[in-house]
């Protein structure tokens, strides 16, 4: 193998190579900008919904985003920034535009690309889910859609992830409250009377009794899921404490000490708008109801359960 | 200058792929394996090193 | 969990013969004699698999520092192309039974669509390092899936009965539609 | 050979798509409809026909042993440079065709005809080989979107990649006998594996190359 022949060769091939470099690089620089309008005048279309006064816009190229969920960004002139965000929903990317106005208020929400399951995922593209966001601020909670959490979990990271370039590339310190996302509201669904024998027939111990004044402070552990249902060896019951008015034996407060059914289903019943329902019941009123949350029975009756038992302590 | 960077990059590329594949040409098969027939069919792709077409360019490896 | 369904997806769901239709040239060509369709799967697995590293790295480090985005085309293809030779050299000089066994493939896959697919698709799809792995290792594994089973049946369409207008390759791309219309069955896996 | 048969030799007889099963990947990936075929189909004529004419200009001075690589050179330079005008020209085209513009650099017709024709003909000759093989293509790919698309949505559109004016809209089948399978790969497959058949039929029963697809 002459070593003539190979430098031959490759001096041959290089020059070709750095030919057509030369050359494509002369056409790119014809035709960037024209691909450079031609990504804002597709984006364009949406921009204008999201800052309708405005109609210059620029694409900011250099930004950082570990999350990977920031496509593009484009700044509104004098209005404010729009993020292109996509996150992988439960079947397919959602990909959204969310404009942020200069005085860091969220001014708007497209989706452009939406396709999970219809009925669930697809609420991430419905008004209710829209308006719960636009009008927030690059650091008010977002609220989950209870129900499409995969969906929406994956919509707000990427609204999360627009409001925290926003944040730095404004300077705002967002104190993490912001990015909190608060569990969403359970549905409440059948409605339960107290006396009823469901909600008795079940043992229910009374660990501990506090008194003070004509209240009573009762430590009830109930049995939930876990234990009648699971069938753990090491399942335990949950332990509540009811406050009760022991002259008008009406309810004052009741609390979650200790939840031990299944996580992200049992612990739906330490919401407020679930233990809410039990406050100024009346023990011995025969028509006393609650509503249990639906999707969550086991849990819900053995609060219920857990009320009953301080009955005529 | 913007145009200066391609050119000296895919040069050097260039020559990578002209070198290699002139000393992959040049390395003479294991003994043994000269006539490992691939059994892939007529296939029409000229431009792969399998075809008849480029055998003759292999076959002066022997000398 | 992504990076699970990722790998699924590729095999199964969008492979890259019956969905995507790419690497059909080698598809249609080496799969008279399972053994050989074995051979070319690990060749092309080990190709992909490394180029895609390489042409990853080489994207992310050379090609978006210094804004050539526009020469990821000819940069690819010159690296795939390079790497092939590389290896089919060393192995022509290191090991003869390697050779016999992948080696010989190697010319086919420098012109082999697949592999420029998926370091396209690294950098179109926006993966980082983790995904770009397991992409370039799922990809090749369905290819080969599908290469295997292919062979298989074709080595039973040889003696069969066949039209005489479908003989060959016609008869091939029935077996193809079938496969595919049976792997677009799996859409729902992930 | 008269430059009439050449071409006509290209279309029917050599058929690139269905006669010597090239560039197999971008015809059936791109075959769903005949606005994404013609606008392949005009890529590949350009790529084609321009690679041809450059590499039957330098014949003379590639040295033998580095043939491809230079071919594969100059294809992927033209290729790049036919995307980017897609891309800023017919930006809608560009995206339905996604990641298979590219890929004509791997298209085995391109690569095939530099090395099997134009490497060893004059310019005139490659050029007119290119026509006629990009026409030969272009016919494979046509007839096999306009099946696939009719049946599969049961109506045809021709749309003008520029300026997205609509040429002709017209649907054939009413909806409810359409067969979606042929949107889909198996689809594509069996309506390949059907034409490829008819192909071979009609050469093999030795009746005059009539020019079919034109």
């Amino acid at each position: 193998m002459n070593h003539k022949k190979i430098i031959h060769l490759t001096l041959f091939l290089a020059i070709i190579a750095s030919v057509s470099g030369g050359l494509l690089s002369f056409v790119n620089s014809l035709t960037a900008p024209i691909i450079n309008e031609n990504a804002i005048a597709a984006e364009k279309v949406t921009l204008k919904l999201l800052f309708p006064n405005t109609d210059d816009f620029a694409p900011v190229t250099d930004f950082e985003d570990e999350t990977g969920s920031i496509l593009s960004i484009f700044e509104a002139k004098g209005a404010g920034l729009a993020y292109k965000v996509s996150r992988m929903g439960y079947a397919n990317p959602i990909v959204m535009m969310v404009g942020i106005s200069n005085d860091g208020k969220i001014v708007g929400l497209e989706v452009l690309e939406l396709a999970d399951t219809p009925g669930y995922g697809m609420k991430v593209g419905e008004a209710p889910f829209i308006d719960s966001v636009v009008g927030k601020s690059t650091t008010d909670g977002l609220d989950l859609i209870s129900g499409s959490t995969v969906s929406s979990t994956a919509a707000i990271t990427a609204i999360n992830a627009a409001r925290t370039h926003f944040n730095n590339f404004k300077g705002i310190d967002d104190d993490g409250s912001g990015s909190v996302v608060t569990p969403p509201a359970p549905e409440l669904g059948r409605t339960i009377l107290l006396s009823s024998d469901e909600a008795t027939s079940v043992t229910t111990t009374v660990t501990n009794e506090v008194v003070n004044g004509d209240e009573k402070t009762f430590t009830v552990e109930s049995n939930g899921y876990s234990v009648l249902e699971g069938g753990y060896a090491d399942a335990k019951p949950n332990v509540f404490s009811i406050t009760i008015n022991t002259v008008t034996s009406v309810i004052v407060a009741i609390e979650v000490v200790e939840m031990n059914d299944t996580k992200g289903i049992g612990d739906k019943v330490e919401h407020e708008v679930f233990l809410s329902q039990f406050i100024g019941l009346e023990l011995e009123d025969e028509n006393a109801s609650v509503d249990i949350i639906s999707g969550v029975t086991r849990t819900s009756i053995s609060a219920i359960r857990a009320v009953m038992a301080t009955r005529g302590k | 200058m913007q145009f200066v960077a391609p050119i000296i990059f895919l040069g050097l590329l260039g020559g990578l792929y002209a070198s290699s594949y002139y000393l992959n040409l040049k390395t003479p098969k294991p003994e043994g394996c000269e006539d490992l027939d691939v059994s892939c069919g007529s296939c029409s792709i000229s431009s792969c090193g399998l075809h008849p077409s480029n055998k003759e360019i292999i076959g002066e490896v022997k000398s | 969990m992504e990076l699970f369904s990722l790998f699924i997806s590729a095999i199964f769901i969008n492979n890259i013969i019956l969905n995507r239709f790419l690497g059909m040239c080698p598809f249609m060509g080496v799969s008279r004699k399972t053994s050989s369709a074995l051979g070319m799967g690990g060749a092309v697995t080990f190709v992909i698999f490394f180029s895609s590293i390489i042409t990853f790295g080489l994207y992310t480090y050379i090609l978006e520092p210094f804004n050539l985005q526009y020469m990821d085309l000819i940069t690819f293809i010159l690296i795939i192309a390079s790497f092939v030779q590389l290896v089919e050299m060393i192995i022509k000089k290191f090991s003869p039974s390697l050779y016999k066994s992948l080696g010989i493939f190697l010319p086919l896959i420098t012109t082999n669509c697949a592999v420029l697919f998926v370091a396209l698709e690294n950098i179109k799809q926006g993966f980082n390092f983790t995904e770009t792995v397991v992409y370039a290792l799922a990809v090749p594994i369905g290819f080969t899936l599908v290469l295997i089973i292919f062979s298989s049946i074709r080595e039973r369409l040889d003696i069969a009965d066949v039209p005489q207008a479908l003989k060959g390759n016609p008869v091939a791309m029935i077996v193809a539609a079938i496969m595919a219309l049976a792997f677009s069955g799996l859409a729902g896996l992930v | 050979m008269s430059l009439f048969k050449n071409l006509s030799n290209g279309i029917v007889k050599e058929n690139p798509v269905f006669a010597l099963y090239l560039g197999l990947c971008s015809v059936l990936a791109v075959s769903n409809s005949i606005n994404n075929a013609l606008g392949m189909s005009v890529a590949v004529i350009i790529v084609l026909t321009v690679s041809n004419v450059i590499i039957a200009a330098m014949r003379k001075i590639i040295p033998n042993d580095i043939r491809i690589p230079v071919y594969i050179v100059v294809i992927a330079t033209l290729v790049k440079i036919v995307e980017m005008l897609m891309q800023a020209y017919t930006p809608e085209l560009f995206t339905a065709l996604g990641v298979f513009i590219p890929l004509i650099v791997v298209n085995c017709i391109i690569l095939g005809r530099a090395e099997a024709y134009a490497s060893k003909n004059t310019v005139g000759a490659s050029f007119i080989d290119g026509i006629g093989m990009g026409l030969g293509y272009t016919a494979g790919i046509f007839m096999l979107a306009a099946i696939r698309q009719l049946l599969a949505t049961g109506g045809l559109n021709l749309v003008n990649p520029f300026n997205q004016f609509v040429f002709f809209d017209i649907t054939l089948i009413p909806s409810e006998f359409t067969i979606p399978l042929f949107a889909q790969p198996a689809g594509a497959f069996i309506t390949f594996a059907v034409l490829a058949a008819l192909l071979e039929v009609y050469k093999q029963s030795g009746s005059k190359p009539v020019k079919k697809g034109a």
